[in-house]
């Protein structure tokens, strides 16, 4: 028997470590036993829910050198747990890379960018209110997906790629850095690996209990955008139903290279569709080479849908992204 | 350790069964690799009194028609792809696994429904009934016995047994996924769905120490003659006399 | 006519306390030695608790024991609907089966973890229409509607009566509940243009941002709560009942309460604060019971949501002649609400229909408990018909704004099932006066025009509610230092009318604010029974009580002047904090003086003596309890005639964008039509507020239960959709009428729930205009419902569904 | 095995959650290891109103919590506990954030200002809080120590706002009244006070 509501803080260990080396040798010392802790504003709920019961938080934002935006010699390179508001007001970021900016500044609320970490950001878990709720299915280990029925409530679930659990990518910045073919670092005691942001992700069917390919003692330390895609075109839209706080109904982040009216490169990315951000190939290689106009990206809109299967609340995903796939093309 | 069996909260926070504990996967493991390491040292040990070992050379006979070998081999593909894409998220291998399971699975209960047919209607099914006079067989070196041999049979029903369990449970367990045929519902209590994974689990275990101490058999040189025949079709006649009984079992001589 | 303190702001006393984070709400109060306390509640939306075994909690360290309704009912759980405190039959998920005292709230959350309880599971429903169809599932143990007076019943349809009114049919099954008045065949008959559909409004929680949060202590006997409430005499004493503790030993102490929109005007709303009451009793500490967020969406009460049947004619001119309206209304898990038959009042009123016939029955679900929510039934239809009116409109080539102007109410128009006259209503100039500030004229050529993906949508809302009680009492006193006490009940929700109705009784006598002392905040203080501040009634009702207590403290100065100073009662006047002579100012006597000469003189004018015979019980305790204090002014408002309606009129522009299905809201204009204004403030606040409320109604908020397992997902602020100041304009224009009612002594009346039901017409006669007159016939209208509309997707839509999405 | 699966094995989350925290001490006393470089002391000092006080935290408690119950500043009002709401908004170094959602640990080396902290030492109220007072802005009550909070943040990075600066400044603040307006006239109003 459970009380269905909690909402205190459980007994739980904290560590502070201030260096990297602290910090990569509590990941893996602690395992699947100690909690990642950016900003913390996806985690508490989970705890004060006693949904999620690891035995320790490990605070990843008293490491400087994991802080910050700076200058690399491809590109710039954000720090994992520096602020989504930072990243907003970053002067660097709005000149070069407006489309992170822009997605930083619309996540939630405020006060949740101005605490709120761009890894955290990235790493957050999925928003299924069945698996907020501590229900025991498919992605909290068990063997069963209440959103994916006829009568199941899955208005803001997935079009694409589900596999037994239809929830979907939450993120905002996580669409514009696959747009931005950013590369994530992520360390460990054993070294360091680089993951290309659309990698980062994973889907149920591959992993249905979690985000990211991030292994228990691994540690997503920064984010690297290289000069690819630098001032190009960049289009950010995030459809949510109240304009603070929620998450994207369907999000678009898209960056286009256009000269002399024509396209020459493009790369999309859609959130809040898949389980991960939905990288539109497809749209870009019918994009590259057009003429960029309102028929082009009438053409290319329903590209961007193709293969999508509702479910039974959330058929107006289908428009809706075509619509902003339409927006992000006629700029 | 030490749990058969997991347990979780239904939607209304009542407890229910979740599946089979995978700590059991280990278990299997263990024991069957045990157990054969032990019967392979005792054979080892034995080995040296039963040297004359048939020869394959000469004249041959016809043990598996073509059409047999091929449904072992496309059931032997699709278990191992089952077993394989089953176990593999147990172990924290991120594959997609689930397409291929149940496709591999939809395949092993084609070939099994046409086995049984066959079996039933063109084969000679009295030569795999498991009868009284098998069970004295291990213990007396004068018997010997038709087609089968008590542990082929007893091996051939275990494995008929997991396997129909597995495939019953198996196409409950489809029924609850979104396929291109058909949209999933939870029309399944809890309960039940539990129980139908606990079972899925179980015969799943049965099934791999089953397929572990078949292919050991298989591998095992008194006995690598049978699986040749599994490939080819045919065994010697030496190798018939040295184990058969041809009153009890004649077969064609082969191509 | 000039005042002195009606018609001008003021800062309200409370304020200070709120901006400095020192006023203090149930939650902020601890007493030494306080335990706190959590609730286990059920995980079932219909069940039967069999055993609790708490033997493992109990043991832990710092736990001090529990409470279950067995120790609350120990003759046995009330019968009917309604909430209990605590219960073993649940009949939805979240409702509070026992609570348990702890250390601390962790302990006792780990406690409540160790607590097993066996629940027998009946069978549940989460929608009206599927309980009413023949064989559907009942969500009470006794039936599926609770009739007044003869208790549970189990209503049904044969399943092709709902499955007829689920196609858009008008339902052939007997309703509950009806009225009718004028020839509806008749006026069908004359109408040149007939509008027949079914409609749906979403049940929606109230989320007041203070959860109901209570402490609760015993001492030398007697009970001290802190707690929340509209009104504190309105629930105080219902609560000692509930409790179990005589009128006399309850103190009830509520110095603020974090928002109330009608679920916490009455005991009945809020039992829960009987937990730590009798949790404390049973385990002799003070206990503390924070209410979480979740815990208060559970019991924190809903609106009821409609699903019904309309059919609505229109003569040539544009007059609405004649309405027939049938509503289903979801009573939810705990019964309450009476909405339907408001709405249909309210098309009454505010349309002038001339022959109309509603029929409404109510039916449970295993849902969040209904009851009043901020213009309950008003609010809901407002929606609904706004659009209605403008497709007729454009049928009968009338404007907008004209066949408003046509069928709104006037001074002398009656209204509603008894045709009672309004007290009465300044409709036309409401219209003209928004219209104006709106500059209509200019800005409805912009109404479907089109920009890119956007396209503009004009639309004007009405709003209505009855804003005016009586019967209340009124007591004032005049303190020996010369200060004025204004005993006042009404709870201190953010209206401020509290103090504002406060000031009529300093507009009596000419009082300086400064020197005015309301007596509020826990029942203590001696208060005098006032209306519950529900209803939009508080501005009306409470300054007749004052006005009159106020009166009554003014005869009586004037007869100890005219006993000491000579002449007549009638030769005294009050200025400048003197009682003098009219005829010569220099005679006269202090304020200051005239109380203390009351206290010497005793008797009645210190309520010793000829206290009015007819003031409620408590008012008498508290008058007998101030008696021979200071000069005081008693009053027992005796009953007022008509109806005193509350007005309000909604212009807004949006611009709707086809691409995403949302809109912005480019401008908003909201006139108040109540009568005198008391406080400009404050009525703007009440104007702005009851937008942001519309807002929600008519774009966002709404209840959602999973049908398979009537789990609620729309438990916190993120899924209820409670609307953030993004999704309100950055600015809306607020105006007043400001004629005074000649039925209210200063010509006041109420304003709260009107104020929602404009701005929701409003904006979903907007939203139709922006899409070619589309009618939803649903609130709230969301983006994926339009979205589906334009896309042209009709697979989503489940007819007339009820705490689900709708497509 | 993949030790997610097993990490949600079916015990009570309390059972779970109390045994595992033990554990992890535990692992370091049995390994003979000291405890790693950060772990927490309970113990600490924080500045909040420009005092500094000791208090005894626990590793998971909230801000809020630490703000109400141990210091008993309770103008930070607890509105949902989830970061839903913005009613627990304090300022962390002149920067808006949720009390109710970050842990006192994680701000022990910060300024923390609370509501309680805004008048002056003679008792003046803040130019932010005397506009509320004269627009009237708060209804209820219950979510201005936030909006005050979030608005008095909001200015001190931008003392000039735009009604629109200022509108997306308190854009994480729920008021279920509805004064958004009345809040929105009260920052428009501070700016020119302050």
């Amino acid at each position: 028997m459970v009380a269905t509501s909690h909402d205190v803080m459980p007994d739980i260990e904290l560590y502070q470590p201030t260096d990297e080396a602290n910090a990569l040798a509590l990941a893996a010392t602690l395992g699947a036993d100690g909690w990642l802790l950016g900003g913390g504003q996806d985690t508490y709920g989970w705890l004060k829910d006693r949904n999620k019961t690891p035995a320790a938080m490990i605070e990843l934002t008293q490491i400087d050198a994991w802080k910050g935006i700076k200058e690399t010699a491809d590109g710039i390179e954000i720090g994992a747990v520096t602020t989504l508001t930072e990243i907003a007001n970053n002067p660097l970021v709005q000149s070069r890379f407006g489309l992170l900016a822009t997605a930083a500044g619309r996540v939630a609320s405020p006060q949740i960018r101005n605490v709120g970490t761009l890894g955290g950001n990235l790493a957050q878990d999925a928003r299924c209110w069945y698996y907020r709720r501590g229900l025991d299915c498919y992605r909290a280990g068990g063997n069963i997906c209440y959103a994916d029925s006829p009568e199941g409530l899955n208005r803001e679930h997935a079009l694409f790629g589900a596999s037994r659990c239809v929830a979907v990518s939450p993120s905002d910045t996580a669409p514009a850095l696959v747009a931005l073919d950013a590369t994530m670092v992520v360390r460990s005691s054993g070294g360091q690996r680089l993951i290309p942001a659309q990698d980062f992700f994973v889907g149920p069917s591959r992993d249905i209990v979690n985000m990211t390919v991030l292994n228990d003692g691994e540690i997503l330390t920064a984010v690297r955008i290289p000069n690819t895609w630098a001032n190009a075109e960049f289009y950010f839209e995030k459809v949510a139903d109240r304009n603070v706080w929620d998450f994207a109904l369907v999000s678009i982040a898209a960056a286009i290279k256009v000269s002399g009216g024509v396209i020459q490169d493009a790369r999309l990315a859609c959130g809040a569709v898949e389980c991960v951000p939905r990288r539109l190939e497809a749209v870009e290689n019918a994009l590259r080479g057009k003429q960029r106009s309102d028929q082009l990206a009438d053409q290319v809109a329903v590209i961007a849908t193709q293969g999508a299967r509702p479910l039974n609340y959330n058929h107006f995903k289908v428009p809706l992204m075509q619509n902003l796939v339409k927006r992000a093309v006629r700029g | 350790m030490g749990e058969i069996v997991r347990y979780k909260r239904d939607v209304w926070g009542e407890e229910v069964i979740l599946g089979v504990s995978w700590d059991l996967l280990w278990v299997v493991a263990v024991a069957v690799l045990i157990l054969l390491a032990a019967h392979a040292i005792i054979m080892a040990a034995l080995a040296n009194k039963k040297m004359d070992k048939p020869s394959g050379e000469g004249r041959r006979v016809l043990r598996h028609e073509t059409i047999d070998r091929l449904f072992h081999w496309v059931m032997a593909a699709s278990i191992f792809a089952l077993i394989i894409t089953g176990t593999s998220p147990i172990l924290g291998l991120r594959l997609a696994w689930l397409n291929i399971h149940w496709i591999s699975g939809l395949l092993l209960t084609f070939v099994v429904v046409f086995h049984i047919i066959r079996s039933l209607f063109w084969q000679d099914f009295k030569s795999m009934i498991l009868g009284p006079r098998d069970f004295g067989e291990p213990f007396d070196s004068a018997k010997k016995p038709g087609k089968y041999s008590f542990e082929q049979k007893g091996m051939h029903w275990a494995v008929t047994v997991v396997v129909l369990a597995v495939i019953a449970t198996g196409v409950l367990l489809f029924m609850q996924i979104d396929t291109p045929f058909w949209d999933r519902t939870n029309s399944m209590p809890e309960s039940q769905l539990g129980l139908v994974f606990l079972l899925h689990g179980l015969s799943t275990l049965a099934l791999i120490a089953l397929v572990a101490t078949h292919i050991y058999f298989a591998l095992r040189p008194e006995k690598l003659f049978y699986t040749r025949s599994m490939l080819t079709g045919w065994i010697s006649e030496d190798e018939m006399s040295a184990n058969h009984d041809p009153s009890r079992w004649s077969p064609k001589e082969a191509d | 006519m000039a005042y002195m303190h009606i018609g001008k702001d003021f800062v309200p006393p409370d304020v200070a306390g709120k901006v400095t984070g020192r006023i203090k709400y149930a939650e902020d109060y601890s007493r030494e030695g306080m335990v706190y306390a959590r609730l286990l509640t059920s995980p079932i939306p219909h069940a039967r608790v069999v055993s609790i075994d708490a033997s493992a909690a109990l043991a832990m360290d710092g736990v001090f024991g529990i409470l279950t309704a067995d120790d609350v009912y120990p003759d046995g759980e009330p019968g009917g609907t309604g909430l209990k405190i605590l219960t073993n039959e649940p009949t939805l998920v979240g409702e509070p089966i026992l609570a348990l005292a702890a250390v601390d709230e962790k302990t006792a959350e780990s406690a409540i973890a160790a607590i097993s309880v066996t629940f027998e599971r009946l069978p549940f429903v989460l929608d009206p229409l599927d309980s009413l169809a023949e064989g559907g599932p009942d969500a009470y143990t006794g039936g599926n509607t609770f009739v007044f007076r003869e208790g549970f019943a189990s209503e049904k349809w044969s399943r092709d009566q709902v499955a007829s009114f689920r196609a858009g049919a008008e339902p052939t099954a007997e309703p509950q509940q009806q009225f009718a008045y004028g020839d509806l065949e008749a006026a069908f008959a004359q109408s040149a243009f007939v509008y027949e559909g079914s409609f749906t409004t979403a049940g929606y929680p109230h989320m007041s941002m203070e959860p109901r949060s209570a402490m609760a202590y015993w001492e030398n006997g007697k009970l001290y709560l802190h707690g929340t409430s509209q009104s504190l005499t309105g629930l105080a004493v219902d609560m000692a009942g509930i409790v179990g503790v005589p009128q006399e030993d309850f103190v009830f102490i509520n110095e603020a309460t974090g928002g109330g929109f009608g679920q916490r005007a009455r005991a009945g709303s809020i039992p829960s604060m009987a937990i730590p009451a009798k949790l404390s009793q049973k385990i002799n500490r003070p206990v503390m019971m924070r209410i979480s967020r979740e815990e208060e969406f559970t019991i924190g009460g809903a609106r009821q949501g409609f699903q019904g049947w309309l059919k609505c004619g229109f003569k040539a001119d544009g007059t609405m002649a004649a309405l027939d309206i049938y509503i289903i209304s979801d009573n939810g898990g705990k019964g309450g609400g009476g909405d339907a038959f408001a709405a249909a009042d309210c098309i009454s009123i505010l349309y002038q229909t001339e022959a109309m016939r509603f029929r409404g029955t109510a039916i449970g679900s295993n849902t969040g408990h209904r009851g009043a929510q901020r213009g309950p039934g008003q609010n809901q239809i407002a929606p609904i018909i706004a659009p209605i009116l403008d497709k007729a409109a454009a049928e009968l080539g009338i404007d907008r704004l004209a066949i408003r102007l046509l069928n709104t109410p006037q001074n002398g128009d009656v209204g509603g099932p008894q045709r009672q006259p309004l007290t009465s209503a300044y409709m036309p100039e409401a219209l003209q006066q928004g219209a104006a500030l709106f500059n209509y004229q200019e800005r409805i050529t912009r109404s479907r025009q089109r920009n890119g993906s956007k396209v503009t949508g004009i639309g004007v809302g009405q709003g209505y509610h009855n804003a005016g009680r009586s019967g209340m009492d009124g007591i004032v006193r005049l303190m020996p230092d010369g200060r004025l006490a204004v005993h006042n009940g009404v709870g201190n929700l953010g209206t401020y009318s509290y103090a504002s109705t406060s000031r009529a009784a300093a507009e009596v006598l000419q009082m300086p604010w400064e020197r005015v002392d309301v007596i509020t905040g826990r029942t203590d203080r001696n208060l005098p029974v006032t209306s519950p501040q529900d209803g939009s009634n508080s501005i009306f009702t409470n300054t007749r009580t004052n006005w009159g207590a106020a009166q009554d403290l003014l005869a009586k100065m004037k007869e100890i002047a005219a006993m000491d100073l000579g002449g007549a009662p009638a030769d005294y006047t009050v200025g400048g904090e003197r009682i003098y002579k009219i005829s010569d100012s220099s005679t006269g006597m202090t304020f200051a003086q005239i109380a203390q000469r009351g206290l010497q003189l005793g008797g009645k004018f210190t309520g010793e003596a000829e206290v009015p015979e007819d003031l409620n019980d408590f008012t008498k305790l508290s008058v007998s309890r101030l008696a021979g204090s200071a000069l005081m002014g008693i009053f027992h408002d005796s009953r007022h005639n008509n109806n005193p309606p509350g007005f309000t009129v909604t212009f807004t522009e949006i611009e709707l964008d086809t691409e995403t299905g949302k809109y912005d809201i480019v401008d908003m204009v909201t006139i108040g039509e109540c009568g005198t204004v008391m406080h400009p403030q404050g009525l703007k606040n009440q104007l702005v507020g009851g937008a942001v409320w519309g807002i929600g109604l008519s774009g966002y908020e709404r209840h959602l239960y999973d049908p398979q397992n009537g789990l609620p997902a729309s438990t916190g602020y993120w899924q209820s959709k409670v609307p953030t100041i993004l999704d309100t304009p950055a600015k809306i224009r607020t105006g007043w009428v400001d004629l005074p009612d000649p039925e209210n002594p200063v010509g006041a009346r109420g304003i709260g729930e009107p104020a929602m039901g404009a701005v929701s017409a409003a904006l979903t006669a907007a939203i139709s205009d922006a899409l070619d007159g589309h009618l939803f016939n649903a609130s709230p209208i969301t983006a994926d419902m339009i979205l589906n509309h334009l896309a042209g997707v009709t697979s989503e839509a489940v007819p007339l569904a009820q705490n689900n999405f709708r497509g | 095995m993949n030790p997610k699966l097993t990490r949600r094995r079916f015990i009570k989350g309390v059972i779970a959650s109390g045994a595992a925290a033990t554990s992890t001490t535990i692992w370091y006393a049995a390994n003979g290891a000291d405890r790693p470089a950060g772990y927490v002391e309970r113990l600490i000092r924080i500045n909040v109103n420009g005092q500094v006080r000791s208090v005894d935290v626990a590793p998971q408690e909230t801000l809020a919590s630490t703000l109400r119950y141990k210091l008993g500043l309770t103008g930070t009002k607890l509105g949902c506990n989830r970061g839903e709401c913005g009613a627990c908004t304090v300022l962390v170094n002149d920067i808006p954030s949720y009390a109710c959602s970050v842990l006192t640990h994680s701000v022990k080396a910060a300024r923390i200002e609370t509501v309680e902290g805004l008048e002056s030492p003679n008792g003046d109220l803040h130019p932010v809080q005397q506009a509320f007072v004269e627009e009237l802005s708060p209804q209820c009550g219950y979510c201005t120590p936030g909006q005050i909070m979030a608005a008095v943040g909001l200015l001190r990075a931008n003392p000039n706002p735009t009604r629109e600066e200022a509108r997306q400044g308190l854009a994480g603040n729920i008021c279920r009244c509805g004064s958004y307006d009345s809040y929105l006239d009260g920052v428009m109003r501070a700016a020119q006070i302050g």
